[in-house]
C-alpha cells in the first residue's frame, strides 16, 4: 500500500503543500478559482506546523484505523483497492468522533455554506489523478510517496 | 542622521487576480518582505528589503509575484549613471566599504563572446559522438617531456601523481562557511558521481564529507583554515589559494556571525571570531617562499598528490605562471576578474584584474615558448557560464575549467549578490539551519548532475563537429577559433585568427 | 444448523467482530441474529435522522455487498431465547436451533425506565435508542408539540437537539442537579445548558417524575417537586441497562455486564462477549466497567473476532471517549471525568464557549473536557491518554499548546512522519 | 614565384602509396609511379611526389641535400650558408627530363655534403640534431629556398602536378631502392606550391599522408616547444617533426609511435592488465600533445623500413598486402594489384593498427640503417 513519507529536516515551512491540496481537491482544479469562488480556503488536508523545525503532515494512514471504529456512520473506512482510510462526505453526519480518536490530529471538522458538515482527511489525492499533489508541490523532497 | 535618500532597488509586482493569500511567499522570504495584513486581507511587500532573490517568485503557487527594477528615473547621464549615483548615497550612510557578492556584473567585454568555433565540412568528417568513441576524460599533474625505456624495451618512466577527471570540469572553491554544508555536499555527491572533484575552499574538510574525500580539491589558503596532515592527504589533490578573481590582492573576511559551531570545529577557530584570510600568505612574500611552501606540502603528503597553485588573473600573469611552474607546482589555476565571491569590496570585484580569457592564452603561449607547458596543467576559471566557453578555453590551452556561479545557480543561486548578508534564501551563502535545509542535498546533486552531464555531451558533440574525438587533441588547438569583433592586438593576445581568415 | 462463529445482536460490535474473523479466518462459516430487522446501522445517529442530516439509507453501518462480501448468514427480525452452553447450540424464536463452535453475545443494553405511577406503555411514551423510537417520535410531532425528554444525559440532549427541528417547546427533567453529569465537570454541565437554554430549551434539575397523567395517551406528568408539566410527547431518556439476561441464564458471570478478559472470553469457554453487554477493564479508571460506547463496541467486538478466529491481537486498551455536537456546540472528552475531590489536579482554561479542562494525576494526563466551536485536534489529547505520556514527555503544554501532533514526544513524532507507527 | 604556404593551414585530400623489398633488393622506381599513376583521380595535379631509400649507395656518408631555389640570389646565400657548415662533396643540379604537365619548375639542386667535424663539436648536439637544425633554419629564415631532402642514402623527388608526370621528370625509373613512397596531392585552394608537396622530410625521415589532422595546432603548439619551428603550416610537417624528436631524440621504438599518434581509447587502457595499462596511460599523458585526431593514413619511411598508420577511427582507407619479400601499402587495393598480381596477403589495417615493414638486418643497405 502506498503512504506518504514525510522528511520534517527537509521541510522548508513554504506551505505549498497545503495550496496544492486544496485545489487538487476542488471541482475546477484551478488554485484561484479553488480559494475564491469555490470557497475552499482552509479545506487542505495536510497542514503546515509552523515554528522552528516545522513540518507539514497529512492523516499517517494508520494500520489499527482508530478513526474508522470511532465512526459511527460508518463512513470513514479502508478503500479495499488502495488500503487507504478514506471519508465518504455524502454519509458523514460531521459528529467529529474520528477527529476526538485521530491520534496525530490530522481529521478536520469542516462547515459547508449550507450547514452541512463533514470530517476531512487526507485520501492520497484518490479522488483526483492518484498522485500526491503535496507531495509534487514540495520543492524540497520532505513529502515522497513510498510503498510500506 | 536624517532620513534615507536610498530607495528601494526593486519593485515587487503583485498579481491581485493570481494571489490567494497563502502566505507561501511570507513565509519563504527570509529578508521579510512580504506579510499578510489582516485588516486590509491582503499580502503586503516592503520592497526597501527586497534583493531580487526571486525565491518567492519561484515559490508562489499562482505565478501571481513578478520581482522589476524599482522605476527610479534619475535624468538619463552615460557617465552618472544610477548605479554611481546611488553608490554615494550608500557610503555617505553606511560609510563602509561597499561589499558585493557574485562576479562583476560590468559592460567590460566577454571574449567568450567574441570567439567562434570551427567545424568539419567536407574535406574532413565531423565525428558524430553517437556513433563513435569521444574522449573527454583529463588528467591534470605534471608530465615528463619524455619517457625513458628499461632494458626489456617498456616504458620505465612512472608518470607523477595525477588527478583524473572524466571531464574537463570541476567545482571551484566554495568555503564551508561562506555556504552552507548541504550546498558542498551536494557539489560533493555530484562531483563523486560525475568522476570529477569538488573544492573545499579555505574552510577545511567537513566530517560528513570525508565519505567524498577522493573527490576533493583540499585548498590551503593563507588562513590556514583546517589545514592538518589528514585534510591534506585526504583530498586527491592540494591547491594553494595565492588569489581569487573577485578580489585579486586581498584576502578573505567571514563574518563571526557565519562561524558557528560547526564551522569553528572544521576551521578549527573559535566560535563567533571573524575568519580573516591575509593577503599575502604571512609565509608567502615572494616566489621562493611559494616554492618552500608547495614542498612543503608534497613532503606532508609523501609526494603523492599533485600540487595546485591558484592566482587571481592579473597584468603580468604570464610571467607569475612561469615562476609557479619552476616553484614545481604541478596545476596553475588561472581566475579571472569575472569570477564570483561571496563578499568581495565593489571596487576590487568591478576594477582589479584582467579577463580570463587573455590572462589563460598568454599563459598558454609564454609557458609554451619557455618549454615548459608540459610541466603544468592548466585550470581556467572566473565565469564559465555554459560549455562553448569551456570548449574555448580548452582550445586556448586550458587543461580543464572550474565552476562555481554556474554550479550555484544550478543549485538554486538565483545571482541577487548579496551572499555576504548570511540570509540566502536558496540555502546556499548561509549558515542558518531554516535556511540551509532548503538545499535537499539529494536534489541539488541531481541537478549538478543533469548539468554537467548536459554540457559533457556538448562538449563532445561540439568536438565531433571539429573531427577531433578527444579532448587532448582540442588543448591549444587555436586554429580552432576565430574572433569576431575583436581588434588586432587581441586576437594576437588571445593567439587566434579573426573570421574570415 | 450449525456454524463455526455465532454472533448474537447486530449492531457495532457484530460488525466488528465479522471484520475481526474475516482477517484472520476467510472462510469459517458465521451467522448473525439481530433483534431488530433489517442491516446493522448506527444507533447514535437517530438524532441526526430526526434533524433531518441523515436518512434511512445512509445510515446503513456498512456498504450494501458487506455481509455477501464477507458471507454472513443475517438472521434479523429474530430473537435469541436461551443459549445451551453444554449443546453449543443458541434457541430462537423464529429460526429453530443454531449451532456454534464460538459464540459472541453482542446483545448491547436496554433503555434504562424506572418505575413511575400511572406508567402503562401510553403511545406517547417513548424510549430513544432504536430507529423505530425515532421514526415513531417524528410521526407524532408537529411544530407546538409539547415534548417533556426524562433525562439530561447524552442520550436526552442528543434526543432534544433531534426533536428541536420539529418542535421548539422542549423541557428536559434530570434528576442530577446538572446536565450531562456522568460526561462533564459543573462548568462543562453550565456551558452545555446555558447554550441549549438560549435556544429556548427548558430545564428542571434536581428533580424526576413522580406520576404520569392520562390513559390511553399521557397529558400530563407531575414532578418529585409537585410542578405539573403538560405534554403531547414524553421521551424517556434515563439511560441504558446492559442486556445480560441470556448470559446470565447459560450460567456465564455476569457482574454488571458479562465479565471478559482482555481479549474478549467469558467465564464459558468458546463463549465471548462484546459491546454495552460486556464488562471489561477501562484502562482510565484502573477498573473493570461497562464502556457503552460505539467506539469501544466496536473495537471489542474486532478483538473478540481476531481472538475467535485463533489469531493473535495485541492486548487492546479501552477507554471512555465521546464526541457530541450540541445545537452547534462541539464536546469532546475522554478519559476519567473526574476533579480535586477524587485525587486529581485539573486545570482549564476557558473563554466565552470555547472550553478546555485538564485532568490530571502523577503528572500524566488522565482525561480531558474540550468545547467550543470545534474540538479540533482532540485526538492528540485522547492519545496521550493512551500511551501513557507524562508531561515531561511531551513536547508542549496539555492546557495552553496548539492541538496537534508537535505536542506530542519528539520520537512518537519521528515515528508517525516516517511510518514507523504500526 | 614560390608561394608561401606557411601562412594558413590548408585543408587537402589525396593518394598514398609503399613499396619495400624487405630482403634489401633494390628495385626501380616505376612500380611505384604506376601504382600512384592508377590513383589519378585521388589528385588534383597540384602536388605529386616520392621518397625514394638505398638510391645513392655510392655516397654512404653524405647527406644527400635537395633543395629548391626560387632564383640564383636565394641559391647563393645558401650556398654560403652550406658551406660554413659542411664539406660539399658534390654540388649539381638533380637531372630531370621534359614533362609537358611539369611547368615553371623551380631550380633544383642537391649536394652531398659531410657536416664539418668541429662545427658540429662546437654546436653541442650530435650530427644528426646539426643537419637537422641546419636544414630548418635555412627553411625558415632563408627566402626562396626550401630544403626538400636532407638523409643518407635517400632522397624525395617532387614537386607541383600529377605524381606519374613528377616522377617522369624527376627520371624516377633511372634510380634503384628498396624502398619507395609515393603521394599524390588534392590541395583544395592554392595554385600548390614545390615545397608544399608530399612527402616531407627531416634527415632520412619522410612521411606521405592521406587525410587531414583536427589535432593541427594542438599538435603544432606541441612540437614548437621543442626546438621545431614549423614554416609549411601542413601536416607532414608536424607530423614529420613529431616522429623525429619520439624516434630520433628520445629514442623511442617505432612500435610506440602508433601508441602515441593513435593511442587506444581510455576505456580499451582500462581493459588492460596492470603494466600495459601503465604503460599506455603514462605515453598518453607524457605525449597528450602529440596525439594526431581527425583522419589520417601516413607512410613513414626511414633508412631501412617504413611504417604505415591510419587514424584510431580509421576515417581513411588504406590496405596492406605481402608478396614474397615486398610488402605494399596503398589508399587503395587497386593500387597495389596494378603492380604485383599475385599477393600472399591482402588485409585492411584496423585504426591505430601499425603496418611496420623493416629490411632484414643482414641486408646491405648501407652504413645508416636506422635501427628503431
Amino acid at each position: 500500500m502506498k503512504k506518504i513519507k514525510i522528511n520534517s529536516s527537509l521541510c522548508v515551512g513554504c506551505g505549498r503543500c497545503e495550496v496544492f491540496c486544496t485545489a487538487n481537491h476542488s471541482a475546477s482544479r484551478d488554485i484561484y478559482k479553488a480559494y475564491t469562488l469555490e470557497g475552499l480556503r482552509g479545506t487542505n488536508r495536510i497542514h503546515l506546523l509552523e515554528g522552528n523545525d516545522g513540518y507539514a503532515v497529512q492523516c499517517r494512514q494508520c494500520k489499527h484505523t482508530p478513526c474508522v471504529f470511532a465512526c459511527i456512520s460508518g463512513s470513514m473506512h479502508v478503500d479495499p483497492s488502495s488500503g487507504a482510510v478514506i471519508n465518504d462526505t455524502k454519509k458523514c453526519v460531521g459528529c467529529w468522533s474520528c477527529i476526538a480518536a485521530c491520534p496525530n490530529g490530522c481529521v478536520f471538522p469542516y462547515h459547508e455554506k449550507d450547514g452541512t458538515k463533514y470530517a476531512l482527511k487526507c485520501d492520497l489525492c484518490l479522488s483526483a489523478d492518484g498522485e500526491p499533489a503535496c507531495v509534487k508541490a514540495c520543492p524540497n523532497g520532505a513529502l515522497t510517496l513510498v510503498e510500506v | 542622521m536624517s532620513i534615507s535618500f536610498q530607495m528601494p532597488r526593486y519593485e515587487v509586482l503583485r498579481r491581485e487576480d493570481r494571489c490567494v493569500k497563502c502566505r507561501v511567499c511570507e513565509r519563504q522570504c527570509a529578508n521579510l518582505v512580504h506579510r499578510y495584513d489582516a485588516d486590509l486581507d491582503k499580502m503586503i511587500a516592503d520592497e526597501m528589503q527586497c534583493v531580487n532573490c526571486q525565491r518567492c517568485v519561484v515559490m508562489c503557487p499562482t505565478r501571481a509575484i513578478a520581482i522589476r527594477r524599482y522605476p527610479l528615473e534619475y535624468r538619463e547621464n552615460a557617465n552618472w549613471t544610477e548605479r554611481a549615483i546611488v553608490e554615494i548615497q550608500r557610503q555617505a550612510e553606511g560609510g563602509g566599504v561597499l561589499l558585493s557578492g557574485m562576479g562583476s556584473p560590468d559592460d567590460k567585454p566577454v571574449y567568450w563572446d567574441h570567439m567562434m568555433l570551427n567545424a568539419s565540412q567536407v574535406t574532413n568528417p565531423s565525428i558524430d559522438p553517437l556513433r563513435e568513441p569521444m574522449e573527454t576524460s583529463v588528467m591534470l599533474g605534471c608530465k615528463p617531456d619524455s619517457v625513458t625505456l628499461g632494458a626489456d624495451g617498456s616504458v620505465k618512466t612512472k608518470l607523477p601523481p595525477q588527478v583524473r577527471l572524466s571531464m574537463p570540469v570541476m567545482f571551484s572553491a566554495m568555503s564551508f562557511g561562506s555556504i552552507s554544508l548541504n550546498a558542498q555536499k551536494s557539489m560533493a555527491i555530484a562531483a563523486k558521481k560525475l568522476g570529477i572533484t569538488f573544492n573545499t575552499g579555505e574552510g577545511g574538510l567537513h566530517r560528513d564529507l570525508e565519505e567524498y574525500k577522493d573527490a576533493a580539491v583540499v585548498q590551503v589558503a593563507s588562513g590556514r583554515f583546517g589545514v592538518h596532515t589528514d585534510y591534506l592527504s585526504a583530498g586527491c589533490m592540494i591547491e594553494i589559494k595565492i588569489g581569487q578573481g573577485a578580489k585579486p590582492g586581498i584576502g578573505g573576511h567571514l563574518p563571526g556571525r557565519k562561524v558557528n559551531a560547526d564551522v569553528s570545529v572544521t576551521r578549527m577557530i573559535p566560535e563567533g571570531t571573524d575568519a580573516i584570510s591575509p593577503a599575502p600568505h604571512h609565509d608567502i612574500y615572494s616566489i621562493e617562499d611559494l616554492r618552500q611552501l608547495i614542498f612543503s606540502l608534497k613532503e606532508a603528503t609523501e609526494y603523492k598528490k599533485p600540487v595546485c597553485v591558484k592566482i587571481a588573473a592579473v597584468h603580468n600573469v604570464a610571467a607569475i605562471a612561469s615562476g609557479i611552474v619552476r616553484a614545481g607546482a604541478d596545476v596553475i589555476a588561472i581566475d579571472g576578474f569575472r569570477g564570483g565571491t561571496g563578499a568581495a569590496p565593489t571596487r576590487f570585484r568591478d576594477n582589479v584584474g584582467i579577463p580570463v580569457e587573455l590572462a589563460l592564452a598568454a599563459v598558454d603561449s609564454r609557458l609554451r615558448k619557455e618549454g615548459i607547458r608540459q610541466r603544468v596543467s592548466l585550470i581556467c576559471c572566473g565565469s564559465i557560464r555554459n560549455s562553448a566557453d569551456i570548449v574555448k578555453a580548452v582550445a586556448i590551452g586550458a587543461d580543464a575549467c572550474y565552476i562555481a556561479s554556474s554550479a550555484l545557480i544550478a543549485m538554486g543561486c538565483h545571482m541577487c549578490g548579496t551572499c555576504f548578508t548570511g540570509k540566502c534564501n536558496w540555502g546556499i551563502a548561509t549558515q542558518d539551519e531554516r535556511l540551509t535545509r532548503r538545499l535537499n542535498p539529494e536534489i541539488a546533486s541531481e541537478r549538478l548532475v543533469n548539468l554537467l552531464s548536459a554540457w559533457n555531451h556538448e562538449i563532445m558533440e561540439m568536438l565531433g563537429g571539429m573531427g577531433l574525438n578527444s579532448i587532448e587533441a582540442l588543448r591549444g588547438n587555436r586554429l580552432m577559433l576565430r574572433g569576431i569583433g575583436l581588434n588586432q592586438k587581441e586576437l594576437d593576445v588571445l593567439g587566434i585568427a579573426h573570421a574570415g581568415e | 444448523m450449525k456454524v463455526k462463529y455465532l454472533i448474537i445482536g447486530s449492531s457495532a460490535a457484530s460488525i466488528g467482530a465479522i471484520n475481526g474473523i474475516r482477517q484472520a479466518d476467510k472462510s469459517g462459516s458465521i451467522a448473525v441474529i439481530g433483534e431488530e430487522e433489517g442491516k446493522a446501522y448506527g444507533r447514535p445517529l437517530i438524532s441526526y435522522y430526526l434533524q433531518g442530516r441523515t436518512t434511512k439509507e445512509k445510515m446503513s453501518y456498512m456498504d450494501e455487498g458487506f455481509y455477501l462480501r464477507n458471507a454472513v448468514e443475517l438472521y434479523s427480525g429474530v430473537r435469541a431465547k436461551k443459549i445451551d452452553v453444554a449443546k453449543k447450540a443458541v434457541k430462537t424464536d423464529k429460526a429453530g436451533s443454531i449451532g456454534y463452535e464460538k459464540l459472541l453475545v453482542a446483545t448491547g443494553s436496554v433503555p434504562f425506565v424506572p418505575p413511575m405511577e400511572g406508567l402503562d406503555g401510553q403511545e406517547n411514551a417513548h424510549t430513544f435508542m432504536r430507529f423505530s423510537d425515532a421514526s415513531a417520535i417524528e410521526k407524532e410531532l408537529d411544530e407546538n408539540s409539547r415534548v417533556v425528554i426524562v433525562g439530561g444525559g447524552l442520550i436526552g440532549l442528543k434526543a432534544a437537539e433531534g426533536i428541536y427541528e420539529h418542535t421548539k417547546n422542549i423541557t428536559v427533567v434530570e434528576l442530577a442537579p446538572r446536565v450531562l453529569s456522568t460526561v462533564l465537570d459543573e462548568e462543562g454541565s453550565e456551558i452545555v445548558r446555558e447554550r441549549l437554554e438560549k435556544a429556548g430549551v427548558r430545564f428542571e434539575l434536581g428533580k424526576t417524575v413522580k406520576s404520569v397523567v392520562g390513559k390511553k395517551k399521557i397529558t400530563s406528568v407531575v414532578l418529585t417537586d409537585g410542578l405539573e408539566l403538560p405534554l403531547d410527547a414524553l421521551v424517556l431518556a434515563i439511560g441504558v441497562r446492559p442486556n445480560t439476561a441470556l448470559a446470565k441464564d447459560a450460567g456465564i458471570i455476569v457482574d454488571r455486564g458479562i465479565k471478559v478478559d482482555d481479549f474478549m472470553r467469558t467465564s464459558e469457554k468458546d463463549v465471548f462477549a462484546a459491546g454495552d453487554a460486556a464488562q471489561g477493564y477501562d484502562d482510565s479508571s484502573e477498573q473493570s466497567r461497562i464502556l457503552a460506547l460505539w467506539v469501544n463496541a466496536a473495537r471489542q467486538g474486532f478483538t473478540a473476532g481476531i481472538t475467535m478466529a485463533g489469531a493473535q491481537i495485541e492486548k487492546q486498551v479501552f477507554l471512555p471517549l465521546n464526541a457530541i455536537g450540541l445545537f452547534g456546540l462541539s464536546v469532546a472528552t475522554a478519559g476519567v471525568n473526574a476533579g480535586e475531590k477524587e485525587g486529581f489536579t485539573v486545570r482549564t482554561e476557558r473563554n466565552g464557549e470555547e472550553y478546555r479542562r485538564i485532568v490530571e494525576k502523577d503528572g500524566r494526563l488522565r482525561g480531558y473536557v474540550l468545547m467550543g466551536r470545534e474540538v479540533r485536534g482532540a485526538g492528540i489529547l485522547t492519545e496521550i491518554i493512551y500511551q501513557k505520556y507524562t508531561n515531561a514527555e511531551l513536547s508542549g503544554d496539555t492546557v495552553h499548546s496548539e492541538l496537534n501532533m508537535r505536542l506530542m514526544p519528539l520520537s512518537y513524532q519521528r515515528a508517525a512522519l516516517e511510518l514507523m507507527q504500526d | 614565384m614560390l608561394y608561401n604556404e606557411g601562412r594558413a593551414h590548408l585543408p587537402n585530400g589525396c593518394a598514398i602509396s609503399g613499396i619495400i623489398d624487405t630482403s634489401g633488393g633494390l628495385f626501380s622506381g616505376s612500380d611505384i609511379i604506376e601504382s600512384i599513376a592508377l590513383m589519378h583521380e585521388r589528385s588534383n595535379g597540384l602536388g605529386g611526389g616520392f621518397a625514394a631509400y638505398g638510391i645513392y649507395p655510392d655516397h654512404p656518408d653524405e647527406y644527400a641535400i635537395h633543395v629548391f631555389y626560387d632564383d640564383l640570389k636565394a641559391q647563393e646565400n645558401v650556398e654560403a650558408f652550406l658551406e660554413k657548415h659542411f664539406l660539399i662533396m658534390l654540388s649539381e643540379r638533380i637531372p630531370t627530363r621534359k614533362n609537358a604537365n611539369i611547368v615553371r619548375s623551380p631550380i633544383i639542386w642537391r649536394y652531398f655534403a659531410q657536416p664539418l667535424r668541429n662545427r658540429v663539436a662546437v654546436s653541442g648536439y650530435d650530427e644528426e640534431e646539426y643537419v637537422a637544425r641546419c636544414v630548418i633554419h635555412v627553411n625558415n629564415d632563408f627566402d626562396g629556398a626550401f630544403v626538400f631532402s636532407s638523409g643518407i642514402n635517400m632522397g624525395a623527388f617532387k614537386g607541383v602536378g600529377y605524381p606519374e608526370d613528377i616522377g617522369e621528370f624527376y627520371m624516377l625509373d633511372n634510380y634503384h631502392g628498396y624502398s619507395w613512397t609515393a603521394h599524390g596531392r588534392f590541395p583544395t585552394n592554392t595554385p600548390g606550391w614545390w615545397g608544399g608537396a608530399h612527402p616531407f622530410t627531416l634527415l632520412d625521415f619522410s612521411i606521405v599522408h592521406n587525410g587531414e589532422i583536427s589535432s593541427y595546432d594542438a599538435n603544432r603548439r606541441y612540437i614548437e616547444m621543442y626546438d621545431y619551428h614549423c614554416s609549411l603550416m601542413t601536416d607532414t610537417e608536424v607530423m614529420t617533426y613529431l616522429a623525429d624528436m619520439i624516434l630520433r631524440r628520445h629514442a623511442l621504438p617505432i612500435h610506440m609511435l602508433p601508441k602515441i599518434f593513435a593511442a587506444p581509447m581510455w576505456e580499451e587502457i582500462a581493459r588492460m592488465d596492470d603494466k600495459s595499462r601503465e604503460e599506455y596511460e603514462t605515453l598518453r599523458a607524457v605525449y597528450a600533445g602529440a596525439l594526431i585526431n581527425g583522419p589520417f593514413s601516413i607512410i613513414l619511411g626511414f633508412n631501412g623500413g617504413f611504417m604505415a598508420l591510419n587514424d584510431r577511427l580509421k576515417l581513411r582507407s588504406m590496405v596492406t598486402a605481402k608478396a614474397g619479400s615486398k610488402v605494399y601499402v596503398a589508399s587503395e587495393e587497386s593500387a597495389i594489384r596494378r603492380i604485383e598480381k599475385n599477393l600472399d596477403e591482402i588485409w585492411t589495417p584496423r585504426g591505430g593498427e601499425p603496418v611496420i615493414a623493416l629490411v632484414d638486418e643482414n641486408a646491405d643497405i648501407g652504413r645508416r640503417r636506422r635501427v628503431l
